[in-house]
């Protein structure tokens, strides 16, 4: 599978009256052409921040301290603004969370459909209006709701107006920030179900971002973890159910209550978030890490890839594990 | 002496921020001014026993004006109705309008809404129109009674808008936490919803307080000031009146319209640092 | 026979809005009946708009009930007064939003220690008191956060507080409102082990209200499920999450995402197109795959099976 | 946008009401101030005959003690637009002297209002747009300056700088003095060339307000996510100032604007004075200074009338623009 976006130690910082915040943290991943790559954490773990930096929507204070962001043998990075700008929407399109202010509240559903398009081809007049009523029936809405406000739609229909306009200019990649958060969850299932649909039917590549972990094993092919700003695990989606390496990953998966099986007591994670202002040293999980070892807290582990995926954890290098001892250590 | 340090140190701390500060500066000049006018004026109020359009000199620093008056001596004697009216009619302006808007707000019910629909009623004739009614009509015009106008027609504003704060902050989750523990109507509203809204109450003191200084300046222009007074805006009534313009008095024009000025910074300047402070210790919680 | 600790008898809420010229009445939650001893946990679950959360707070007392009456322990709130401002010590909410249920402007020592006060359940200083109630939800060393402001903690601790600020007042029943939507997960599972393990020391009641229906299994000993103010489906919470009875709890299981289910079962969803909710039959009958005419003309009643199941579905009349 | 007609009754309704009350006020406030005004006016005027006295009363209707009966006959005049006869200007009725005045203070004001509206949002955008920006922040200042600085102030400084030294404009008046003579074009300069320091000091001095409003409306709207969202899109920067900053910056600063026009004819009172510009100000000032009674109430009532009218017709032109108010 050919490499669609390729991100290398991509670092992000903000300053705060309390110091530099190192919000994302040499983070290094990629998305094959027409994969559906997810990208989970809990707050404050910079998994939208590391969208936000890939497209370049940060907000100050925030900035790019770092990394290279390769996307289709572009480097966005070095691009100055006016190209990005072409790329922006034709390349890469993003959806937002489902708060009610995704869309404009004072321009008509049609208008804000179809300024994407006029402003990528300013000569397409007529012809974008069209375009406008197939977007809006390629996520199943009535072509008369292009009129309506968007206080006058539903959340779930909110959204795929939003869906449907991350499709106008037929991106490679789309980046999805929790989509389906704010919605109840038979209308995020008929959501879900339609961005794999389209998916499906236009081929592009997908940054699927949100703390459902769940929701992320059904829909993802990849699923990389993120904690404190750093990238802690890549694996495949059957291998991160079967079983995940890092401690993190089994804790965050085990903290979810199944709906099947027998009732079993869970245990979460202790303690909270760390400070990313002055972050633990070593590891930053080390300090809520059942199997924190001494030199946890002293060196940050190296990245140990192979066929399986990715880990960050010292459990996994110098000693060189054996398969017993690395399925020991997941139970 | 110890005492005065000690009180001068709790009031600096009271004043955060640089602005504050700075806006704490302004204020305690103006209230110097204001309470030893008369030691501070080189001569006596309404003395009119000097050569006419003197520009300023060394024993006239703000020159003289038409009657012969030292601009000077007029001002600091000016200051001292100007700073009155401010800052009493700003507070009855206060609690008047932050109770009427605090009760209203949190108890709702149409006898609330409609003492609402009044309040904007009044808001939209013009509060300079209503004090030219009243003041032409009441019989003495002492500064009193120009006080007891400006502060019950201004308290119509602030009231609608602590009404609205508090009708927003009525449906925060707080407020629900405090009745399911059985706390009365009157402690939710002082002590529970009182200190989230202190940035709206600051924020139209400040205002209120601006507009009292303006309403009385307006109020002497038109003649309707205390005649027997001397104030900032009579000051600059008689400038026009005397056609100061045509007689290059400039020292007569400016100094009225600086000292409102600064007088009213000063007070935004305290607005916007206790504000900035009331955030910084709220963790920046949206206000 | 004891009187049982909760008893609620066809509740009824109708929310109405008198515009100047037509009267719109929106029914919130309508003939909602169940019983609750003590140490039992109750999960009502349903989408948002469904009514769970004005049922809680009706509970509560901070909206009064439109219809039906809840007696605590034999006593009404609708005809007792006196139960009325003696409630606090029998029934506690915990709110969704810990970041807006804590008063920014109070220390946590007062937020704690003020009910206390304002009950009657303690006099003079509550420094003390507080310290342990802080102690008993887990946040140690007391010390550390009984001077502190909410905004200085996180979001776990802050619902912690809340949990120590209604232990304060020993209630008898404590109503969670969705309390853990707002935590990161990790954060969540904790709350709701303090949860199950605080009903058991105290001998409490509690009734989780939520979306969720992972955590409702979880914590719950019984579950009622809410659709559009009704209650649709009711029974012991592993046989209604492992047999579901009513279209809308299939439709709700279906819908929830868990990567432990066998991904081949599927099920046909219609989808309501933002539909209005029917007023006349069984309000579920245009999402429903089963519906029948009885479904759209003939309202349903709700109907008792063996084992303290219930639900209201024209299949099982 | 087909209008929701609840919200179109309420909007008549209240503005009826207001202008009810405004003219019960007008009514009520001389009454309530002790004394009857008649005699204490005649008595004051030291025209001493009984009769002068007599007709006073007549022309307030106080032969009659009954308040209501006073009412009656007052409500009974203002319906035949008969507002009683002004003393300064005997024997010309207050009515002709309010319509003479008015043109010129509805003109200077709504054109001033107008013009400062729009030019208050250009800087209010530019300042936003460019956050802690030297523009923002020197507009910042000044705007605080200006809002803390009464109007006939300003009249006075540029009268002073402008007709006074520079000599551009004329230090006051309305019209040229022979001004009949003129040509229709010459008529229109003059009247143009007269009127311009006072709009120009009306624009200056309510400018302060809109800037500071609009501005920080702009900054609420930038943190908002379908800014975000417009940008990601790539749309140009005008259209992501316009159409999605300002238009939604724009409704709340537009009931603002509703609020501040009583404000604005405030001050427009005192510039005239200043600028001895003949407008319902002047003819205030002028009424005050001879305790023309009539004149006053007749003032009071023209200026609150014009307040509430320009209210109602911002109150329907709202829903034109925020559509979620026409609709819901």
């Amino acid at each position: 599978m050919s490499k669609l976006l390729q991100v290398q130690n991509l670092s992000i910082e903000y300053a705060s009256p309390r110091g530099v915040v190192k919000a994302v943290d040499n983070v290094s991943f990629s998305i094959g052409k027409g994969e559906i790559f997810g990208l989970a954490g809990e707050s404050g773990c910079g998994k939208s921040t590391t969208a936000f930096g890939i497209c370049r929507l940060l907000r100050p204070p925030a900035r790019l301290a770092g990394g290279s962001v390769v996307l289709d043998g572009i480097e966005l990075t070095e691009l100055p603004d006016e190209q990005f700008d072409k790329l922006r929407w034709s390349k890469m399109s993003i959806v937002l969370q489902s708060a009610m202010n995704n869309l404009n509240p004072v321009l008509k559903i049609r208008s804000q459909l179809m300024d994407a398009i006029v402003a990528h081809e300013p000569d397409a007049g007529k012809e974008a209006a069209k375009r406008a009523e197939q977007l809006m029936r390629l996520v199943d809405l009535p072509a008369d709701r292009l009129d309506s406000y968007p206080h006058e739609l539903s959340g779930g229909m909110r959204q795929r107006v939003v869906i449907a306009m991350a499709m106008a200019m037929k991106p490679s990649l789309v980046i999805m920030d929790e989509p389906t958060t704010a919605l109840d969850v038979v209308v995020q299932n008929g959501i879900i179900r339609k961005i794999l649909e389209l998916q499906e039917q236009f081929g592009f590549s997908i940054l699927f971002i949100t703390h459902d972990l769940p929701l992320m094993l059904e829909m993802c092919d990849r699923i990389g973890i993120m904690y404190a700003g750093r990238l802690v695990e890549i694996a495949s989606r059957q291998e991160m159910k079967s079983g995940p390496r890092h401690p993190y990953t089994q804790g965050l998966l085990h903290s979810f209550p199944p709906l099947y099986g027998p009732k079993r007591r869970l245990e979460g994670i202790p303690g909270h978030p760390p400070d990313l202002i002055r972050p633990p040293g070593g590891c930053r999980f080390h300090p809520r890490c059942a199997r924190a070892m001494t030199q946890c807290s002293s060196r940050e582990p190296a990245v140990l890839a192979d066929e399986r995926g990715q880990v960050a954890c010292h459990l996994y290098n110098e000693e060189g594990l054996s398969v017993e001892q690395a399925s020991a250590a997941r139970e | 002496m110890k005492t005065i340090i000690r009180i001068a140190a709790a009031c600096w701390s009271a004043f955060p921020g640089k602005k504050g500060k700075l806006g704490f500066v302004i204020l305690v000049w103006f209230t110097v001014i204001a309470l030893f006018g008369s030691l501070l004026a080189p001569y006596p109020k309404n003395f009119i026993g000097f050569e006419s359009w003197l520009p300023p000199s060394f024993s006239h620093w703000l020159g003289t004006d038409s009657y012969g008056q030292d601009v000077l001596s007029q001002m600091i004697y000016g200051t001292r109705t100007s700073f009155w009216v401010g800052i009493i009619a700003g507070l009855i302006t206060t609690v008047i309008g932050v109770t009427v808007g605090v009760v209203s707000g949190f108890k709702g019910g149409w006898v609330e809404e409609s003492l609402m629909r009044v309040v904007d009623l009044f808001l939209i004739i013009p509060t300079l129109a209503l004090m030219i009614i009243l003041a032409s009509f009441l019989p003495s015009m002492g500064i009193v009674s120009t006080i007891l106008i400006i502060g019950c027609l201004s308290w119509l504003y602030m009231a609608r808008s602590i009404r609205s704060q508090t009708m927003s902050e009525r449906q925060s989750g707080y407020v629900e936490a405090a009745r399911t523990i059985g706390m009365n109507d009157a402690e939710i509203m002082f002590r529970e919803i009182l200190p989230n809204i202190v940035p709206v109450i600051l924020a139209n003191l400040v205002l209120v307080t601006t507009q009292a200084v303006l309403a009385e300046a307006g109020l002497s222009f038109l003649g309707l000031g205390d005649p027997t007074n001397v104030s900032w805006g009579t000051i600059l009534a008689l400038a026009n009146a005397n056609n100061a313009v045509l007689f290059h008095a400039w020292w007569w024009i400016l100094p009225p319209g600086l000292a409102i000025a600064f007088f009213c910074f000063g007070f935004i300047l305290i607005g916007n640092g206790i504000l900035e402070k009331y955030r910084a210790n709220r963790g920046n919680a949206a206000l | 026979m004891s009187k049982p600790l909760l008893h609620v008898n066809e509740l009824g809420k109708v929310f109405g809005s008198r515009s100047m010229f037509r009267k719109n009445e929106f029914r919130a939650v309508h003939d909602v009946s169940f019983r609750l001893e003590q140490g039992e946990v109750l999960a009502i679950v349903g989408e948002s708009g469904s009514g769970k959360s004005t049922i809680a707070r009706m509970l509560t007392n901070l909206i009064p009930a439109t219809s039906g009456d809840i007696m605590y322990g034999g006593q009404s709130l609708r005809r007792d007064k006196r139960l009325g401002r003696k409630l606090p010590t029998f029934v506690q909410m915990i709110f969704q939003d810990p970041f807006a249920a804590l008063n920014p402007h109070h220390t946590i020592g007062y937020i704690v220690g003020r009910p206390l006060l304002v009950q009657r359940q303690w006099k003079g200083d509550t420094r003390p008191k507080v310290l342990e109630l802080l102690q008993k939800v887990g946040l140690t060393p007391a010390e550390d956060f009984i001077d502190k402001y909410p905004y200085q903690l996180s979001g776990g601790q802050k619902q912690r507080v809340m949990i120590a600020k209604v232990l304060g007042l020993a209630p008898k029943v404590i109503v969670a409102d969705e309390p853990t939507s707002m935590l990161d997960v990790s954060i969540g599972v904790d709350i709701m082990n303090l949860l199950l393990d605080l009903k058991s020391q105290e001998q409490l009641a509690l009734i989780l209200i939520t979306h969720n229906l992972g955590s409702a299994k979880y914590m719950a000993d019984r579950i009622m499920v809410m659709y559009a103010g009704q209650m649709v489906e009711y029974g012991p919470a592993e046989q209604v999450i492992g047999e579901p009875l009513h279209p809308y709890t299939k439709l709700l299981i279906y819908s929830s995402p868990d990567p432990w289910r066998d991904a081949s079962l599927t099920m046909e969803i219609i989808d309501p197109q933002g539909m209005e909710i029917p007023k006349t039959g069984c309000a579920f009958h245009h999402r429903c795959p089963h519906a029948g005419d009885a479904c759209r003309t003939k309202s349903v009643a709700v109907t008792k099976l063996g084992g303290e199941r219930q639900v209201r579905c024209h299949l099982y009349t | 946008m087909r209008y929701n007609s609840v919200y179109l009754l309420k909007r008549l309704g209240f503005a009826f009401i207001t202008l009810y009350v405004a003219i019960t006020l007008n009514f009520l406030l001389p009454r309530l101030m002790g004394g009857d005004p008649a005699s204490a006016l005649a008595s004051e005027k030291a025209l001493g005959s009984q009769e002068v006295v007599k007709a006073l009363k007549a022309q307030f209707g106080l032969d009659n003690p009954s308040l209501l009966y006073q009412y009656a006959k007052y409500l009974n005049q203002l319906l035949h637009g008969n507002l009683g006869v002004s003393y300064a200007n005997y024997p010309s009725p207050v009515a002709d002297v309010m319509v003479k005045a008015l043109p010129w203070t509805f003109g200077t004001v709504l054109t001033a209002t107008l013009l400062s509206y729009l030019v208050g949002w250009l800087i209010g955008i530019r300042g936003a747009w460019k956050a802690g920006s030297l523009f923002d922040n020197s507009t910042l200042f000044t705007a605080f300056f200006l809002n803390s600085v009464p109007f006939f102030w300003i009249a006075i400084i540029f009268i002073m700088i402008f007709s006074f030294y520079l000599e551009w404009f004329p230090l006051g008046q309305a019209i040229d003095p022979g001004i009949d003579s003129f040509s229709a074009l010459d008529k229109i300069k003059s009247v143009l060339y007269h009127a311009f320091l006072p709009v120009f000091t009306l624009i200056i001095a309510t400018l302060a307000g809109h800037i500071l409003v609009l501005r920080n409306n702009l900054m609420r709207v930038l943190s908002e996510d379908y800014m975000l969202l417009a940008k990601a899109k790539g749309l140009s920067a005008a259209r992501r100032k316009y159409a999605y900053g300002a238009r939604n910056a724009l409704l709340p600063s537009f009931t603002g604007f509703m609020t501040s026009l009583g404000h604005v004819i405030g001050g427009a009172i005192t510039t005239e004075i200043v600028f001895s510009y003949p407008g319902v100000g002047l003819v205030t000032f002028n009424a005050i200074l001879n305790h023309d009674y009539p004149l006053i109430q007749g003032s009071f009532l023209f200026i609150a009338v014009s307040v509430i009218v320009c209210n109602l017709i911002a109150d329907l032109v709202y829903p034109l623009i925020d559509p979620r108010v026409a609709l819901n």
